[in-house]
This record gives C-alpha cells, structure tokens and sequence, in this order.
C-alpha cells in the first residue's frame, strides 16, 4: 500500500484527491454520496466578496468529451459562506481549500484577510481566471503584471500558515510565463488548469448556445492539454508543488497528472457524471501506484520527466519494500 | 425507489462505456416498487429528442442502467382531500399519473388535461382516462381531443369541480400560462419545471430560475434540488434567460468569464 | 437549392467544404474514396523547401474524442511535391490550396516564389505553428511579431493572384491581437484554427506517449475552442474571410463555423474515421442551409452575430424564395 | 471482399454512435468468401487490449460493423512452388492460416509455427495443424508446446524443409528476431507489421518505420499503404522509435512542434 500522503508545500493532506472549484458547490450535496472528510480536501466554489447573481441561462452546453458553462460565479459571498459552508465543513471534519475570486486586486486581499486564522481553511486557491476591472476587463491570468499583483497582495494578507495556490488559465501564449511571474510574487503553488474558453452555436436558434456567448470548456476532452500545462509548470519550477485538474474521471487519468509532476488532483467535472468520482479516483489511483511499484506517491510525481536512472533510483525503494512485503 | 414521490426526477447516464457524452439525462419519475419478494422497479418515459434519449429508446430490455435518484423534491400533496386539475404537456404527463393515484386514495376530487402539439406526441391519455375517469385533451393540430393549448380547456377543468389547486408539468412557456391561469382564479398552481441540468445533485449551478423568495427578494435558484416543482406564483416567468437587475447579486456581475 | 459559392477573397470556389493539411496528404489517397474535384479545395500537407523525415514514433495517441498527433511535417520538399503531388491533383481537375511551413522567414518567401504562376495552385495557406530559428524556436503563430513579418514577406513574393491565408495557432493569449498583425501585414484571410499543444503520459511506460512528447490536439473536442476563435476573428475582422476547422465531423458541425463567421471549412481528423467525410458533411450542410431558409451560404456566414433585425433582414429572402418554389 | 489476399487488413470504427473513439481499429484479414449466392463475408480476429477492442467482443452476431477494407499489400506469394516457414506470435497466425492454404494450393511445402506468452494467447495451431500437418509451438511460459520464443524452433523448421522463405506475423521484436535468423541464411523474409495507425488509408502519416530503400536510402514509409509487410531485411528494427541521423530529410528537423 503505497504512501498517499501528499504534500502541497507546507500543506500535507492525507491522500492526493480534490473536488475542484464549482464542481463540488461546498461539499454538503456530495455528502449523501460519500464522506467529505475522505477526501485529502474539498475545494469550494470560488467566493467573492459579496453576493452573486451569476450569468442567464442556458449556462450550460454538452460538447464531445466535455461541457461548457458559463455559471458567472453565482456565489453567497464571503459572509454567508463564512457562516454556512465553511462552518458546515469544519463541524464534519473536512479538510478546506477556498477557492477566491474578485474583479479587483482588493476584492482578493479583502477575501485573505477574511480568512486568516480560520481553522477549517487548509489552503486558499486563487481564481485569477477572472475579468480586471482596472484594466478593461482582461483576465488576471492572462497577464502576468496583474497576475503577480493580485497574488503577491494575496500572499501578503492571507494568514502565513495557508498555502496560497495561483489558478492559472490555460489560454495564453506561454504558461511557464504566467507560472514565474506568480512564483516570483510568493505563490506557493499551482492549480492547473482553469477551463478553455470556448463557444457553441445552437444550429436551431442559429445563435449562440449558453447565455453568455462564450464558456468554459472543461472535462476528458481538455485532459491532454492540462496533462500538457502541468508538464511544463513542473519542468520549470520542479520544487513547486502543483494541484493538477482537467478531464481526470479515473484513478489512471489522475496518474497522468501526477508522473507529469502534479502532487495532488481535483476532480471536477467527472463528478456531474458520477457523484462518487473523487472517492472511485482514489481508490483507482492508490491501486495504479501498488501495481507499479511505488512505495508512494511522493516517488510518482514527477516520474515521467525522469531519465532511465532516475527511474530506477526512484523505483528500487518500491521494488525493495515489496520484496520485504 | 421506496422513496419514490410524484415530481421526483432520475438522472441516468446515456452512451455506455467511452461514450462522448459526459452528461447524465434527466427523467421525471412516473412510477418505482420496492423491493419486496421481487426487485424493485423504477419507471420513467423517455421522448426522443437527440443523441442521449435516442440511445436509451434503443435499449432492450434486460440491459441496466446507470441511475441516480430519486432526486429533487416532489409535488407538495395536501394534507387533507382536495379538488384539484393536473395538466401535463407532452410526456409531462407522466408523473402526473402517480400523482392522480395518489390524490385519488387520499378522497380528493381529480380533473386531468393532457396536450400535446400533436397526437403522437400525447402521452398518457388512456391510463389517466381509467384512473380519473374524464380526461381533457388537446392538441395544437387537432388530430387529436380538441384543436388547441391546454389552457383553452382549463379553465372549464377548474370550474367543473371548483379545483382549490392546479398541478402541472410540461414546457416552460405552458407551465406559465397555466400559472397565470390559476393566479387569475386566485388558486395555487404546483408546477414541475425543466432546465438543462449539468449535476443533477446541485452542485454545479447551471439548471437555475428566477424566483421570488418569502423575503420578497428574487434569486437564481437551482431548479434540480430546490425543484423541479415550484408555486408558480414565485417563478419569474418573464425573466427566464434573463438577469433582472432587481435579481439578489445582479449588482455584482461584472462580465466574470467564465467558471 | 442553396447557393454554394463560397467566397475566400479574390477566390471563389463552388463549394465551402475543403480537405485539412496534414489529414488528406495531396488528394491522391482520398480519391478511392470520392472525387477530389468535388471538393471546394484539397489542402495539402505542408510543404517545406527540402525534404524532412518528420518526427519518431509514436506520432498518435488517441484521447477523449481527439487525437494528438507529432508528425513534425515529414515531406518530400517543394520540388518532389510540384513535379508529383500537384501535378497529380492539376490532372485530376482540384482545386488546390498548399499549405506552406518553414522555420525562417527566407523558406517562407521561396516557397511562395516557386509557387507563383502555378495554375493550379487558388491559394496558400501559410502554416506559421512552426518553430522560427530566428527567435530560439519560438512558434511563429505566438508572436504578432514574427507572425506579420511572415504574412508580409509571402503576401509580397506570392502570385498576387492567389489569395495568402494566415493559419493561426489556438494557443495564444489573444488571438485577435495575433489576427491584427497579420491582417495589417497583407494576410487576405485566416485559417483557424490549427491544433492545441498537447500530451499523454502512457501509465504502463510511465513516459510521455509521443516520441515528441508533446503533440497537436485535433478532434471534435476542440471544436468549442475553434468555434470561439472564428467567432472572435470574425466579429474583429468581419469583411476578412475565414476558413474554419477543428473537430468538424457533421454539416451542422460546420454550420457552427459558418454561423460564427467562417466562409469555408475544412474537415481533417474526422476524415480518419471516415475517409469520405469531406464530400458526406458538404452534402450535409447543404440540407442544413435549405432547411433553415438560407438562399445562399453568404447569407449564413456570421449570422449568428446578428441582432433581430439583421437576421430578418438576412433571411427574409430565403423565406421570399421559398415561397416562389 | 473479392480483392483480398493475406495479408490485407480492414480498419473497424468501434465504439458506436457518439463514442469518444474517433480512430478506427486495424486487424488483419484471415479470411473473406465474396458475395454469391449469399452475401459475402470477411473474417478477423481480434485479441481484446482495451476499450476499442473490448467494444468488439462484446457484439453479438446479427450486429453490423462499419469496415474500410481490404488495405495494404498482401504477401507476396512467388510464382513457383516454394518451401516457406511461416511464423505467427499470439493472433499474428490469423492472416497466416489463408496463407498458408494459398501456399499448398500453389503445390509449396509449408512449416508452421505458432508461438505466443502464454497458451490461451495461442491462436490457430489447430486449424494450422489440420491444414499443414505439423505445427511447431511454443510459449514463453512452457504453458503449451516447448518453452521458448518461436525463434527457438525456427532454425529447425527452416532446415526440416530447406525452406526458401519465411513469412511472420506478429510483435515487433519477434519479427526483428525472425528476419535476423532468416538473414543469417541468406533466405528472405516477408513480415507483417503493427505500428500505430491513424487513418490506415496513408494520409496522415503516424504509421511510418525506418525502411531501406533500391536506392540504398532509408526513409520513414507508412506501413498501412507501403505495408503492412515489407521485406524484413529493409527494416531498420533496431531505428524503430528513432530518428537515425542518416534518414532521409533527418537533417532538416529543426523541432517543429507539430502537426
Ligand atoms: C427535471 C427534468 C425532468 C425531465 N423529465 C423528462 C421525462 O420524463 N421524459 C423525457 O422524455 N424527457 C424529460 N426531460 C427532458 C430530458 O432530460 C431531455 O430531453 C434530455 O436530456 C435530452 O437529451 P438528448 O441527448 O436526447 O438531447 P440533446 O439536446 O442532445 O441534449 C444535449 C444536452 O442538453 C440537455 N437538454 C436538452 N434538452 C433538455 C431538456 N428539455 N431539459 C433538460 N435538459 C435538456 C441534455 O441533458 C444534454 O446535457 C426532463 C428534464 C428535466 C430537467
Ligand atoms: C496492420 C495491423 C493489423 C492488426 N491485426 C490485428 C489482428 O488481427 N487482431 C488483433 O487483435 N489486433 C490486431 N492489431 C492490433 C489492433 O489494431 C490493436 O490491438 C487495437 O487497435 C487496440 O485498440 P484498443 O482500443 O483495444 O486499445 P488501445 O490501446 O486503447 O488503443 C488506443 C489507440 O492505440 C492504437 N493501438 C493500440 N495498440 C495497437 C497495436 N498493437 N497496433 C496498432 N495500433 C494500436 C489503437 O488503434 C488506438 O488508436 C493490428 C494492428 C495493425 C496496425
Ligand atoms: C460548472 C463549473 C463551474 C466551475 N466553477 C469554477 C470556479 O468557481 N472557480 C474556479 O477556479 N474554477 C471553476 N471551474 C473550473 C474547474 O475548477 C476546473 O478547473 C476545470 O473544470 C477543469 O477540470 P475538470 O475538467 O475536471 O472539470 C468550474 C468548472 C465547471 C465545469
Ligand atoms: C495528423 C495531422 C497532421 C496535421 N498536419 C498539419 C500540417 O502539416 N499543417 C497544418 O497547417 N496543420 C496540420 N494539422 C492540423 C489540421 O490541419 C487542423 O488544423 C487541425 O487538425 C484541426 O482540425 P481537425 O480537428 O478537423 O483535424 C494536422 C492535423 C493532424 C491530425
Ligand atoms: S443541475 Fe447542477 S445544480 Fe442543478
Ligand atoms: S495510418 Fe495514416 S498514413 Fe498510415
């Protein structure tokens, strides 16, 4: 039985598998499937400072091997999460990543304060995959300038014992980019990857299919390319711990991301198909990693980068403790 | 399935293995019997309508599903015996029929509409027909009951038996009418609504409407666990598709992209 | 009987639907299979100044409704492919689109030089995913730069004759700023999109599954991403001409494009899984227009960016036509 | 079906309607009667690997496959009656069986040997020993024939017979093995390979191998049109995966990214 324990820099959780950001609302409704306190975290949909309406409908397209959607963020706001999901989590034991979004760099810095000392909060994931009201609505993510700001001011404020994770966007010219320019202003990780933007066309109306013109494209069928950006993130910052995510429905799909270089995974919209996704992964995952030999999941993330010697170095301690076994 | 109400929905997935759709398909319960001596069953009708329903109208019997439910919260039934007019659009009379079972035993009085926009598309009719006794129907063609929408008929419905409550199920823009319908007649009006659903469990925030709250406030509210059945008279009908600036947190939309 | 004619520019061709570079090789193979003159165009692989061997396998790997592929534009060279391929396709009555790659400006320029005055060469299509030498193998497509000095120097040494399209690459932060380079620098017209950057990691070797690590992801599940980027170029540029691709399998696929803004299509991976596709989905798209009242395909392209009023005004013709049948 | 010859295969889309497997699936041909007076059929077999192959399996008979076929070039089969050993790993004896028939029907003398991991990865000795007489087998795992690689045997088939051609078909490494002791006696040998395949009809160019040309020049050829049998001694095994620097047009490849 391989180690699961998996470390998100100062964070440690007991085993690798996240529900991702607004595939999981904040726990309560996956509960009647599975016990949340079974997963190494639950990652809440991202919280903004107030109350959310969130986009029209339709806020959802059915795409091949995936979906759009384009929720907007409907959200409670930091207060009433607070109270509500956040206390909900803490009574039944599970460990918490909040997920924060805002449209400016101060919205982000209000929501980390907020959180500071907060006993449930276990790591704080920031969603910069959101428009910057201060410069004409680009995507934070999409600027390495704002993405800094926004995640140095967050590392400033957020309480020192939270890990403060950068959620970058997959649509730019060069991810390594993004990924420096967050780790130069504190990040002490990565979440990879937030959706694609994409857009269909509903051949019967002859208009665009979801409210808001254009969604998230997210599921299997966006997998090779997070494969792709959690590759190139840990080629260039391998001492940085990375929280992979895109397209992960089976354990094999999670071990994709982890010989790539992520230390832990979200499943997120595997869940819509299978409510026990997170815990089935798991399961799946500890299995692949027995059969292969690792003694843990430390000595798997990474491994695909690694040359025949390294793999060897890296797979004789399995190989040594399965003989003792 | 022992917990089986009328209005509860089953989410089933579609395609088999490696299929390219990742989305489970939604269907309005009609029937389910526990397990006793034999297996409990579940029932559900499915109308074409694309890839996803034309897989599982080609099932054979004998093949499994794969099925989450019940879910969702079921019609409200009233206490005590009532008169009340259920009216189903389409294949939404399906859950009705349970429902009509189910006012019957507790002694209420039962009139039932069924309409369709033709008759193949009629769904029902007979076993509702045997139950009830009287059945209105219509079609937007004619070829079959009378030439017309469901409301053109509800109404007498109403009268006849003095209804104190109307239940529906079918479109949006039907379930609408007959809200205003029963609003009119100052008579509560349970309606079971159909968004597209990602989850199905609420977690993901794509199957939400428009709807007043006690607190007079408006809010986008998930129709898979906070519905499928709502008081019509706390839908807003209009704004469906919309965001009404009066909506709690419309404020608050910048263009966020996405997520 | 919607009219077919499909307007790229100077260039009108009888019908929108081409073959994809790279996914029809010259035509040749195709022709078992159905006529390649029936096709709006053939577009053929990209061709370089010399002879490249391409990439080692394995160059596939099949995933969740895609593909990626590393095939690193294995071909014979310029000369071989006008003395062989293009002859073969003039004979048998193509149109032809050659798709042009290179990695300096300089193998750009002196392809489209040899090209000039070929007669049976409508157009070119400028396939700039290619690393340029000149700036340590960044991609040609992700730098605006880079991308105009391209697009100009072809635009200049090219036939005038025949029609310069700029094929972009997905993978950029912004693709209608890329667009505008190449737009300013002479480029007639886009072909969008090429494939996402990509990987697999094989869970039984434990390594990437492409001899080239990465690959380009292609298949119906970037057909979201595709749509989204003609439908940005287009209400960008809404007088420059389109060729839309990516994950086309059915007409009402490629009506997508046409309604987002695209003049043509061309369909490559799907036509592994079914080598008549090509001619399949243009007879599909065909009903499609008829059946929803489009008189010609000109009136289809971009609907889906008008208001109310300009879809009654586009398609109240439609409607008068069909009552005079 | 008229056209084939062993050694064609057929690619076989798997996965029904909307199935996230958009590639086909290539197997080899061993067996296809034309149409007469009745419909004509092909034969295949098909060793279950993952998803596309245990869609296959699982059909029933009565069910209708969607193939593209027969490609590639057959084995070439010499004018003259000839003394040939042919060599099948696992389900690589299937295309080897109609072979072997065509080889008696041409008066040649034929060897058989059939080798694979382990005994239920055998395919065909049977029907080989009804057809030729003697079959050699082998396993990895001694589980069924000697214990061993087909290799082992060959050596001694080849000299029972004096034979004048070998045919394989099989794993790479097994016919790179095979051509080897073929070559070692200066007798050819004709062998069927697997590489990957996109399109199987030569169009997109994933399914090449290092092979040597009349011109002394090697290049990456496709092995669905140019293949899938190729004469193993212009096989560059050992390059198989690599990029060898003396291959045509290896020289130009800065790295281009894809496509
Ligand atoms: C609560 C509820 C109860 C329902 N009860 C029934 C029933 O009893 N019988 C029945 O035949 N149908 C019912 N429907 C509608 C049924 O879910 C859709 O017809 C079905 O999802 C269409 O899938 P498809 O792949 O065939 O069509 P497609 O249009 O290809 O589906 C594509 C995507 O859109 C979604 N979608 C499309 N149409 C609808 C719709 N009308 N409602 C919700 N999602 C949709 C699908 O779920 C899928 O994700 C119900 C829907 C809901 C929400
Ligand atoms: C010319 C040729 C003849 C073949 N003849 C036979 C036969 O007679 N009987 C038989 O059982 N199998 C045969 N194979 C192998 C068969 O094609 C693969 O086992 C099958 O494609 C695996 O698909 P899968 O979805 O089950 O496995 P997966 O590994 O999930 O397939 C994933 C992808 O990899 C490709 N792939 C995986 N393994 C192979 C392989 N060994 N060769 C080629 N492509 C592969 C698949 O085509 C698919 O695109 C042949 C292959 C080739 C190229
Ligand atoms: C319905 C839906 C809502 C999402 N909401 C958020 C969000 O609020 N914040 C965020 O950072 N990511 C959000 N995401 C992105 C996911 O967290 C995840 O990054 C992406 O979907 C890729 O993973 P997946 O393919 O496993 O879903 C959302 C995705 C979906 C499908
Ligand atoms: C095997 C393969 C080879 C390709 N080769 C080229 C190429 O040589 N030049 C090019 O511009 N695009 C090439 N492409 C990209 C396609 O032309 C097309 O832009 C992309 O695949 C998206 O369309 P599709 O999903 O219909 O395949 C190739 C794609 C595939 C799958
Ligand atoms: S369908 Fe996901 S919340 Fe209702
Ligand atoms: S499989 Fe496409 S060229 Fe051989």
């Amino acid at each position: 039985m391989a180690d699961l324990a998996a470390r998100l820099g100062m964070l440690t959780l007991p085993n690798p598998v996240l529900t991702a950001s607004g595939c999981a609302a904040a726990g309560q409704e996956l509960h009647q499937f599975f016990d949340v306190s079974e997963l190494g975290a639950v990652v809440t949909k991202s919280i903004m400072t107030t109350p959310r309406s969130g986009r029209p409908t339709p806020r959802m397209a059915e795409t091949p091997s995936g979906m759009l959607n384009s929720i907007g963020l409907q959200g409670p706001g930091i207060d009433s999460f607070i109270n509500n999901e956040l206390a909900w989590l803490a009574e039944n034991g599970a460990r918490v990543v909040v997920s924060i979004a805002g449209s400016h760099t101060d919205d982000y810095v209000a929501l980390a304060r907020r959180l500071a000392g907060h006993p449930a909060v276990s790591m704080i994931e920031v969603n910069i995959s959101c428009p910057n009201v201060e410069s004409r609505g680009q995507v934070f993510a999409c600027d390495a300038l704002a993405s800094a700001r926004v995640i140095g001011a967050v590392r400033r404020a957020a309480d020192p014992g939270q890990p403060v994770f950068a959620k970058l966007s997959p649509d730019v010219t060069d991810i390594v980019h993004i990924a420096r320019a967050c780790a130069d202003s504190g990040a002490d990780g990565f979440s990879l990857i937030n959706t694609l933007l994409g857009m269909v066309i509903d051949t019967d109306s002859l208009a665009p299919a979801l409210g808001g013109g254009t969604g998230g494209l997210s599921g299997p069928a966006i997998r090779p390319v997070a494969v792709r950006c959690v590759w190139q993130v840990h080629a260039a910052f391998p001492h940085l711990p990375i929280l992979g995510m895109g397209g992960i429905r089976s354990g094999l799909d999670a071990l994709q991301f982890i010989l790539a270089g992520a230390s832990a995974v979200s499943v997120g919209t595997a869940v819509f198909g299978d409510p026990s996704a997170p815990v089935r992964v798991l399961a799946e995952l500890e299995a692949a990693l027995d059969e292969r030999g690792f003694a843990s999941l430390a000595d798997a993330v990474g491994f695909a980068h690694l040359d025949e010697f390294g793999r060897a170095a890296r797979l004789a301690p399995a190989a040594a403790e399965a003989a003792v076994r | 399935a022992a917990r089986f109400k009328p209005g509860h929905f089953v989410a089933v997935a579609v395609g088999g293995e490696n299929t390219s759709m990742i989305l489970r398909r939604a269907f309005a319960l009609c029937g389910a019997k526990p397990r006793d001596t034999l297996a409990g069953t579940i029932e559900f009708v499915v109308a074409e309508h694309g890839p996803g329903t034309r897989w599982l109208v080609q099932r054979r019997a004998g093949e499994s599903l794969d099925v989450v439910g019940p879910l969702g919260n079921p019609f409200p039934i009233p206490s005590a015996p009532t008169r009340a007019v259920l009216v189903g659009g389409g294949y939404g009379t399906a859950p009705l029929l349970p429902l009509a079972q189910t006012l019957l035993d507790a002694g209420s009085e039962v009139e039932f509409v069924a309409g369709a926009a033709t008759a193949t598309r009629l769904y029902g009719e007979l076993a509702a027909k045997r139950m009830v006794g009287r059945v209105s129907v219509t079609t937007d063609d004619g070829s079959a009951g009378e030439k017309g929408l469901v409301t053109d008929v509800l109404a007498q419905a109403i009268e006849r038996i003095n209804a104190e409550i109307v239940y529906a199920c079918g479109p949006m823009g039907m379930l609408q009418a007959v809200g205003e319908l029963a609003g009119q007649r100052a008579i509560r009006a349970q309606v079971a609504v159909e968004e597209s659903m990602a989850c199905g469990i609420g977690v993901c925030m794509t199957c939400v409407l428009p709807v007043r709250a006690a607190d007079g406030k408006s809010r986008f509210v998930r129709s898979c666990v906070d519905g499928p059945v709502f008081d019509a008279l706390n839908v807003r009908w209009s704004d469906v598709g919309k965001l009404p600036a009066d909506l709690l947190g419309a404020a608050a939309m910048g263009g966020v992209r996405n997520g």
